[in-house]
């Protein structure tokens, strides 16, 4: 408040003005080493100059464009060419200052009573960032006053979120607060929580301010309260195991401690009786006895008394928050299936591939995963040589396709074509590939986490409201699962080459009658298994990390997710990887602070859930599903 | 004549199509019973439901005496109880020797721990090589059951079986794929075992169904359509119509 | 006993007097022995994993989760027992002789100080005895393995399906571990193993008491799994693994066999794994993640499944060789525009056999013996 | 056209299954190769058919040396098979079943009419699968399934195995259909006598691997095909 | 070295590499020099760069003439990320190679599994990398950073220059988070913050799915007050972190993140332009703007054939404690592991960033704590660098630890009780 006042006078008596030039140079310390605790007074001095150029100065100065020549004179920088501070262009070398995040959230919101009545867009948004980010009384002012020239629903927004923390009226302020409504926006929880934040005080008569409510001590713990009551110095501090030690060793003589030999003093019980003896003695003060505790106890009272002091103000706040909290409740939960949707997607996503080598082929192909790898590195190879990402990524889907499509064709004619009999083996040997295909990949695009960068369209979010939103790459492969939804059942129920899958899986020397290729089929079956694993490849590389262990993150979950849905079904597949999704979400909601233990009982459940359904959620029943 | 073994209405469907319907079955402690019926009758799931394999939705299976029904029990449960079981194909251990194979079969505690300690002693050696005669594998107990022919295959079986000493015996199309010699002797070694437990034998060969000489059940979309001496069934009119055919 | 138990045995005994005499006269140094002696240890697993995939038919890819568990409980009386007597000595200079609260909350802090507690979880309530932790060693894994398969031959999962939930258990198992509440110190792990408590001689005399200690368990191990495949069990086995549904029709109740040989092929990996981590001084959950147990697999591949002899080879040759590999001793093959450096090649090389056995050599390297 | 066997020779593993047999087939005509079980009968159709390698002989289809092609290769050259266990494919449905045989046609995939003239019960389970069906409803599927193929050499392996009569009469006024219509030659490999008898034209009887005896059916007579398949 | 790079990048530079030869070469036996780095599995992601710097270290060394007149010899083996493996190659460093000192180790774990061989033994070995401390062996020198020396001036930082006054501190699940992010809630509670303004999460290694954990921490910012996030994840797991951090629209100026193990390393995965401002707080940074780092970038470029390969700080805490070894072999004439400790003790290596770093009784360094803004570029903006920092092996934070203390010179004790006079142990627990 005090500095608006200043501010005001001092811009209006110009002629007291100090240059800013001078001003940097009073302060030249803090300017060259900001700190945000120190520099508020430049700051101010700066804003309160007078100076013109003061608001350029200060600009200039968050943008790190406020560079020190080596003569010591402040210059400003535009790309390479220098400038003074009034503007006029000069020649030499400067070093640009580094001012901290925290030092620059000062000067922007120094800058905001420039800023509000600019008439670049760009800068008066700069300045309601400003405000939402350090809101702060001496907005209040600016902000009405750039409200009463013209109208702006976002900054009356702002101006209502500042009236109800900051106006000197409680009225007003109650106004404000009711004017928000069902709101249930995070600044505006942001702005009502702290009124509502409360200190914990002991105290012996009835406690004083804004009381939100009195505790008893039965919730606070015996022991609770009455270091509730030692912190507030109000009752003296009990005798710890520490002191009671430290005052037996300091009354060791010959070997006893009162007349009890110390070697016998190597339990607990021993200890208590030493002391005991020694406050019979009088050789220490005696310590609070339980019945002094109790009686401290009966005659303190516990409160958590607001910090706002005015009932009305935090009476309001409370009945918005309550109002809201439902809302914000039911928008959490949405939030969290979201998620759950999301993290669902990715596993069906993985686990597609799967679905056609392993549900449909009965393939087991522990190289799966590495499939998901390459795909991801033909992804970031390709941006290497596509510098743009949208461009790139419409490259290097299909491209990933015809690597890993290419890769899973190798894979089944050299190897896996040979062990079709033996499926435990097919396990065996793809392991084999898996870690080959692993260190390969470390041998050629090295240990080192590779970038691969989302085009700048699906690097946001999809905002619903604050506490709804989704990333556009999720979504993204969200749409990319439904899309590999369709194309599995279209190739696998409508086409050609999806009845002779089917043919060849069930019965391969009769299909091969039928003028079938069980060779080619299988080979083109398995490579668009393996061809929808590296497209899920560049899907996954786009919001995780891309390395040569990518595809080992996903290799367990997605077989699981096949045999939980039940193994030939791309519903029994999709129904899985909701499952694993939604589980896992869940757990996590229950237990925040640690994710890992969701994994660990969402495996737990799975396997618990395989007793009951060992063919899995969709399992194939009747005479035609054989045994 | 009290029942060995009496099925009681069984019903059992798979995804809405209807394999046993009502079926009611009864044999005889020692009696030989043919059961034909066109394919996709209920003549295998019949005999799923009997060991164990199939649960059916309802009605009972009771065997033995004292009568205790079987739908509680597990496959081995039920083989222990002296229900003993053949195959279409032939199914031996073809990894192991005949003698092995035999061996296994034998009538012995089955519990994991007894046959940890299970030792062979003279008396089971001499019964797996008087087994091993009576289904003509005298020379081969000490070859790998792989390399055995078909019809051998068929013979280890049927002396496996023989070893289980059961009292119930199914046996499906024990004369599929033999020659006529084989048959006559196929024949015979049933009628001889009926005579001191059940043998139920499904079959399409009427030739050989006639050969048995025995009572004849006619199974039919899941259930019994005639019962009778071959000569009685063979004139019923739906039997006609749905089997036979007509010339 | 079969011939090739026989010539096993006698081969174990010849090579450990030699091992022995060897290191008694410095030509192999502590830690060649120490690799020898882990060796036998995989080795005892890999029979275990023999004896219930190559005879029973069971893929289990969870076996080495045993054989760590059982390194853990072993490992909890070594860490407890060793921090006791640093504890005891620590506070016998304090001025009060120490009473048992102080002594068990200065192991608690030693212990799991590095994960910021110093409370004593409750698995370790039996840490401070040898005896029971020993019983633990056998019933931990025992009972845990005993619980899975009972709840998976119940439901009849069978083949891959059962491979692949062997595989999500033990996952599980691990990230259960790499919990820190786990009460088994996360990540860290147990370490310092190699220090028996009590004991005062030097690593090189401890390092061959474990070792013989291996060929010991070695030894006994083969020879129980020789016995038990040996007989008719082995027989009944066998056929579950040709044919399930025929062995139930024989009167064999087919889920209680599994049981049994899946049950007690985890406690010889859980024994196997008890004299393991000793010599390796340091288990962690990393150490059980489910690719232990599918190199495992890959070990009786290659050595030859279904042969007990077999498992081994596969066991010492594999490991060892990977020992070899990554020692850096192996010589570097220039080709002038690349050299190719073992260290980035073997694991490269080592996929490559795994395919190649499998593909070309069914049975194994045990079965070029036949 | 004609399909012709010359000196074929079959191995399994080490044993020698069928020692140089020597046949044909002609248009027009159903040849029956007859003998009883493991005299080779079935390892013959699987010789010519492709589906397991021959050891030694030449098989040649209108004079076309048919070398050691595969199965598929084979369908395309005009050989259908009707396996012993109908092998329908049991999870798809009977149309999709049927639609298999197109793999060898050019398009349209349209199912012939016929078809269902024959088989009425296919219209009815179109949408069943195949593993839904009764033995007979699969075995009129495959051979429905073999005729859309439109083959030149039709080969039966024991069609009346484990089917209900009726249905046997009904598979064989099939086969005698087909034949009459004379644009493929039929080779029906069967154990049931009387019914084997009924369609044969040409016979051939197999006895451990080799022709014991081959003819014309009406050369050999009633009596002497008889005791040459009973020994 | 990448095949990738090399070939598209760097193939031409690293023939004429090849052609470079060593001036004068040092001539007798020579002294073997132990590199214990995972150069395959899960570490090898960071843990080859610095098998490579040591090598480099190397061949500077023996250009220079070697030491004590002796040629130095690297023996590189692979300890493949396997724990137990560190202690037996270990050994066989030690037993059967010989080696007088070993450079190696990345996680606490590789650590802690060496620590019992090197104290049996008798070996020497340099850890390099910031570390949750609590430790002190006689056989070690911590070359990285205690958390007195990286986390506490970070959160300093957060505190005084951001506003921040709730923390979420995000971790993996292992010991080197856990224990730091318990040193910060204890220094936390100290100055203030109460335990509900503490978030804390751990996550697995290789963590890929973030969307909840990020919106959990956005949603801290609800009762108003400015929320930072302190990271100790791990490794790769940054990068979906960040991405995820990104694609929220959450900038540093709203929820700043500043973590200790992200590096220019781990940022060379991902695309920086959305994380400009977030903060890493270090003893070094490649950005660094001093002659003895512009010749240290330029010598590891030459080195490696590799124009774009970045630096980082574990490798300046290697170049450091190599060559505070020769000084000390130097020094005490003689490569005898106890002399060499001896010898060890006030050291002084002119640092990469400017001042010098010293080695302390309790064989931790003087640092400088250096504070860094990420640019676009993947680099970062030093906007704070405190005068050298003398490391703590025993934090101040922890009740327990607090009366500990570690003074090899004086009392020949690693882990020393102040209060009571006693040394607890001369051997480190493990």
């Amino acid at each position: 408040m005090m500095r608006f006042l200043l501010l005001a006078l001092v811009l209006a008596l110009p002629a007291h003005a100090q240059d800013a030039a001078a001003v940097l140079d009073t302060y030249r310390d803090q300017v060259e080493r900001p700190s945000r605790t120190t520099i508020a007074p430049v700051i101010e001095a700066l804003a309160t100059s007078g100076d013109p150029a003061a608001a350029t100065v200060l600009a200039a100065w968050a943008d790190r464009r406020l560079a020190v020549m080596d003569d010591g004179t402040f210059v400003i920088m535009d790309g390479d060419a220098l400038s003074d501070l009034a503007g006029q262009p000069v020649e030499g070398e400067a070093q640009p200052l580094r001012p901290n995040a925290g030092v620059r959230g000062l000067i922007a919101s120094a800058l905001v009573p420039f800023q509000l009545t600019d008439p670049d867009p760009a800068a008066r948004g700069a300045a309601r960032d400003a405000i939402a980010r350090n809101p702060a009384p001496e907005h209040l002012p600016a902000i009405r006053g750039a409200l009463a020239r013209a109208a702006d629903p976002s900054l009356s927004r702002l101006e209502r979120l500042l009236t109800l923390r900051f106006d000197p009226d409680p009225a007003a302020r109650v106004a404000a607060i009711e004017s928000f409504g069902a709101d249930q926006s995070m600044d505006l929880r942001a702005a009502l929580n702290p009124l509502l934040a409360t200190t914990r005080v002991a105290t012996l008569g009835p406690p004083e301010g804004n009381v939100a409510r009195e505790i008893p001590v039965s919730e606070l713990g015996r022991e609770g309260a009455y270091d509730l009551l030692v912190s507030a110095g109000l009752a003296p501090a009990r005798l710890t195991r520490d002191a009671a030690q430290a005052a037996l060793v300091a009354n060791i003589a010959d070997g006893q401690v009162a007349g009890i030999a110390v070697a016998s003093l190597n339990t607990q019980a021993a200890r208590d009786d030493a002391y005991s003896a020694l406050e019979a003695a009088g050789t220490v003060p005696p310590a609070a006895t339980e019945d002094e505790v109790d009686a401290a106890l009966d005659s303190a009272t516990f409160a958590d008394v607001y910090a706002e002091p005015n009932a009305d103000v935090t009476d309001a706040a409370r009945a918005a928050l309550n109002g809201i909290a439902t809302r914000v409740g039911a928008m959490q939960a949405a939030d969290l299936a979201l998620d759950a949707l999301s993290l669902a997607s990715i596993y069906f996503l993985a686990a597609i591939g799967l679905a056609i080598t392993f549900g449909v082929m009965r393939v087991i192909n522990m190289a799966h995963g590495e499939f998901i790898m390459m795909g991801a590195y033909t992804g970031y190879a390709v941006q290497q040589v596509v510098p743009d990402y949208t461009l790139s990524l419409v490259v290097a889907l299909p491209l990933a396709f015809l690597v890993t499509f290419a890769a899973g064709v190798a894979l089944e004619r050299l190897v896996i074509r040979h062990l079709y009999k033996r499926p435990l083996e097919t396990l065996l040997a793809t392991f084999g590939v898996s870690i080959m295909l692993q260190q390969l990949a470390k041998n050629i695009f090295g240990t080192q986490a590779r970038p691969l960068t989302a085009p700048d369209w699906l690097s946001g979010s999809l905002v619903i409201n604050d506490l709804v939103q989704v990333s556009m790459i999720r979504v993204a492969i969200f749409v990319l699962a439904l899309l590999f939804l369709g194309l599995y059942l279209f190739i696998m129920r409508r086409t050609r080459l999806g009845l002779e899958v089917r043919a060849v899986q069930q019965n391969p020397t009769m299909a091969a009658s039928m003028g079938i290729s069980p060779g080619r089929i299988n080979m083109l079956a398995f490579g668009l298994g393996s061809g929808i694993a590296g497209i899920a490849g560049v899907a996954i590389g786009l919001f995780a990390q891309v390395t040569s262990e990518l595809g080992q993150q996903y290799i367990v979950q997605s077989f699981m997710t096949v045999v939980v849905g039940g193994v030939g079904s791309i519903f029994g597949t999709l129904a899985g990887a909701a499952l694993i999704g939604f589980l896992q979400k869940g757990i996590e909601w229950l237990n925040p602070s640690n994710t890992l233990a969701a994994q660990t009982y969402m495996i737990l459940f799975i396997i618990i859930f395989i007793q009951f359904r060992p063919r899995g959620i969709i399992a194939l029943k009747g005479r035609a599903a054989g045994d | 004549m009290s029942a060995l073994l009496e099925v009681r209405g069984i019903s059992v469907s798979f995804d809405g199509f209807r394999a046993i319907n009502n079926l009611s079955f009864a044999i005889g402690a020692a009696e030989l019973r043919a059961v034909i019926g066109p394919n996709g009758a209920g003549k295998t799931t019949f005999m799923d439901i009997v060991t164990g394999k199939t649960r059916p939705d309802s009605g009972d299976v009771i065997f033995g005496d004292p009568p205790r029904s079987l739908l509680r029990m597990t496959e081995a449960q039920i083989a222990r109880a002296g229900v003993g079981r053949k195959f279409q194909r032939p199914t031996v251990f073809e990894d192991q020797t005949v003698g092995a194979n035999l061996m296994m079969a034998l009538r012995a505690p089955r519990n994991p721990f007894a046959v940890l300690r299970f030792r062979a002693t003279d008396g089971h050696h001499a019964r797996v090589v008087e087994l091993a005669a009576e289904v003509g594998l005298a020379d081969h107990l000490h070859r790998i059951a792989g390399e055995l022919s078909h019809g051998q295959k068929q013979w280890l079986e049927i002396g496996m079986l023989l070893a289980q000493e059961p009292r119930l015996l199914l046996v499906d199309e024990p004369a599929a794929g033999m020659t006529l010699a084989e048959r006559e002797h196929t024949t015979t070694l049933l009628t001889r075992l009926a005579q001191t437990r059940a043998v139920v034998v499904v079959e399409h060969d009427m030739e050989f169904v006639r050969r048995l000489d025995c009572r004849v059940t006619v199974l039919h979309e899941g259930a019994v359509l005639a019962e009778g001496s071959l000569d009685h069934v063979t004139a019923d009119r739906q039997v006609i119509d749905v089997y036979l055919g007509r010339g | 006993m079969r011939r090739s138990t026989v010539i096993f045995i006698a081969a174990l005994a010849v090579f450990v007097a030699v091992i022995t005499v060897m290191a008694g006269a410095g030509m192999i140094s502590t830690s060649f022995v120490k690799t020898l002696g882990m060796t036998l240890c995989l080795c005892l697993a890999a029979v275990a994993m023999d004896l219930v995939w190559g005879y029973a038919g069971i893929l289990s890819l969870g076996h080495m989760a045993f054989f760590a568990l059982g390194g853990y409980m072993i490992g909890m009386w070594l860490m407890y027992a060793r921090t006791e007597a640093i504890v005891i000595e620590a506070l016998s200079g304090q001025p009060l002789p120490a009473t048992p609260e102080e002594i068990r909350q200065g192991i608690g802090n030693q212990i799991f100080g590095v994960i910021g507690t110093s409370d004593i979880p409750w698995v370790w309530g039996f840490a401070h005895s040898l005896p029971l932790q020993l019983l633990l060693v056998v019933l931990v894994p025992g009972v845990l393995a005993g619980l899975f398969a009972w709840l998976a031959f119940r439901s009849r999962v069978t083949g891959v399906y059962l491979s692949i939930l062997t595989q999500a258990g033990t996952l599980a198992l691990a990230l259960h571990l790499f919990q820190n509440d786990s009460g088994l110190r996360g990540n860290n792990g147990l370490s310092g193993l190699q220090n028996l408590p009590g004991v005062s001689a030097s690593q090189d005399a401890t390092s061959l008491w474990l070792f013989w200690a291996s060929a010991l368990a070695l030894a006994a191990g083969y020879l129980l799994a020789a016995w038990v495949v040996g007989g008719k069990f082995g027989s009944v086995i066998r056929a579950i693994r040709d044919d399930e549904q025929r062995v139930r029709f024989l009167g064999y109740p087919v889920e209680g066999f599994k049981l049994f040989v899946f049950t007690l092929t985890a406690v010889i990996a859980a024994i196997a794994g008890a004299l393991y981590y000793p010599q390796a001084g340091i288990i962690n959950p990393a150490e059980m993640m489910p690719i232990a147990s599918i190199y495992l697999a890959v070990w009786v591949a290659i050595g030859g499944r279904g042969r007990l002899y077999g498992a081994v080879i596969g066991a010492a040759v594999v490991s060892l060789l990977s020992s070899w590999f990554t020692g850096g001793r192996a010589p570097s093959i220039p080709l002038g525009f690349y050299t190719i450096d073992w260290v980035d090649w073997w694991q490269v090389l080592l996929g490559l056999v795994f395919v190649l056995v499998t593909l070309l050599a069914p049975r194994g390297i045990g079965g070029l013996f036949k | 056209m004609m399909l012709k066997v010359e000196n074929l020779t079959l191995h399994y593993g080490g044993s020698q299954i069928l020692h140089g047999i020597d046949m044909e087939a002609r248009v027009g005509e159903v040849t029956c190769v007859m003998g009883n079980n493991g005299m080779g009968k079935t390892s013959l159709l699987k010789a010519i058919a492709g589906t397991h390698p021959r050891s030694g002989g030449k098989v040649t289809l209108d004079g076309e040396d048919l070398g050691v092609l595969r199965p598929e290769a084979l369908a395309r050259k005009g050989v259908a098979v009707v396996p012993q266990g109908r092998m329908i494919f049991p999870l798809l449905t009977v149309t999709e079943n049927l639609q298999t045989a197109f793999a060898t046609r050019p398009k349209p995939h349209v199912i012939p009419e016929e078809v269902y003239e024959l088989f009425p019960v296919l219209r009815d389970m179109a949408n069943r699968r195949g593993g839904d069906l009764s033995g007979g409803q699969q075995q009129q599927l495959a051979i429905a399934r073999a005729m859309i193929m439109r083959p030149k050499l039709l080969l039966l392996d024991e069609p009346t195995e484990g089917i209900q009569p009726n249905i046997i009469q009904q598979i064989g006024r099939v086969i005698r259909l087909l034949r009459d219509r004379g644009d493929l030659a039929i080779v029906l490999v069967e154990q049931y006598f009387d019914f084997a008898y009924d369609l044969a034209d040409r016979v051939y009887i197999l006895k451990r691997g080799a022709v014991d005896v081959a003819g014309m059916r009406d050369d050999l007579g009633r009596e002497r095909m008889k005791a040459a398949v009973s020994v | 070295m990448t095949m990738f790079r090399k070939v598209v990048i760097g193939a031409g530079l690293a023939l004429s590499m090849g052609a470079a030869q060593a001036q004068t070469a040092p001539e007798g036996e020579p002294i073997k020099i132990g590199v214990l780095h995972s150069l395959s599995g899960t570490m090898a992601i960071s843990e080859t760069t610095l098998k490579d710097t040591v090598l480099m270290l190397v061949d500077r060394q023996n250009k220079a003439g070697g030491v004590l007149g002796r040629p130095l010899e690297a023996v590189v083996v692979d300890p493949a990320s396997d724990w137990p493996l560190f202690a037996e190659k270990a050994r066989e460093l030690l037993t059967v190679s010989d080696v007088d000192v070993i450079f190696g180790a990345w996680t606490s774990v590789s650590r802690k599994s060496v620590l019992p061989v090197l104290e049996e033994l008798n070996g020497l070995m340099f850890y390099p990398v910031q570390y949750e401390g609590e430790e002190s062996s006689k056989n070690v020198f911590y070359t990285g950073a205690a958390p007195n020396q990286q986390a506490i001036p970070a959160v300093d930082y957060m505190m005084e220059e951001l506003g921040v006054e709730k923390f979420a501190l995000l971790g993996t699940d292992y010991v080197y988070p856990r224990t730091t992010n318990n040193i910060l809630a204890s220094y936390l509670g100290d100055k203030g913050v109460a335990e509900g303004d503490i978030f804390v999460n751990y996550t697995p290694f290789g963590q890929s799915d973030w969307s909840k954990i990020v919106a959990d921490v956005v949603a801290l910012g609800a009762d108003g007050k400015q929320v930072g996030v302190i990271s100790t994840i791990n490794g790769d797991a940054n990068i979906g972190f960040y991405k995820e951090l990104a694609a929220a629209g959450v900038s540093a100026e709203d929820l700043p993140v500043i973590a200790f193990s992200v590096g220019e390393e781990e940022l060379s995965g991902l695309d920086t332009a959305h994380l400009v401002g977030h903060l890493a707080a270090w003893n070094y940074f490649e950005s660094a703007d001093t002659p003895e780092n512009t010749a240290f970038i330029e010598e590891w470029h030459a080195f490696t054939g590799d124009a774009n390969r970045v630096t980082n700080d574990p490798m300046e805490a290697t170049m450091i404690g190599f060559t505070m070894w020769t000084q000390a072999v130097e020094k005490a004439g003689t490569t005898d592991v106890d002399a060499v400790r001896e010898a060890m003790y006030g050291q002084e290596v002119p640092n990469l960033t400017g001042g010098t770093a010293t080695m302390l009784p309790n064989h931790h360094l003087t640092k400088p704590v250096l504070i860094g803004e990420i640019r676009a570029d993947g680099q970062f903006d030093i906007i704070s660098q405190t005068e050298p920092v003398p490391g703590d092996a025993w934090t101040d934070f922890l009740p327990d630890s607090a009366v500990l203390e570690s003074d090899w010179a004086e009392l020949d004790c690693g882990m020393y009780n102040i209060q009571t006079k006693t040394c607890i142990q001369q051997k480190s627990n493990y």
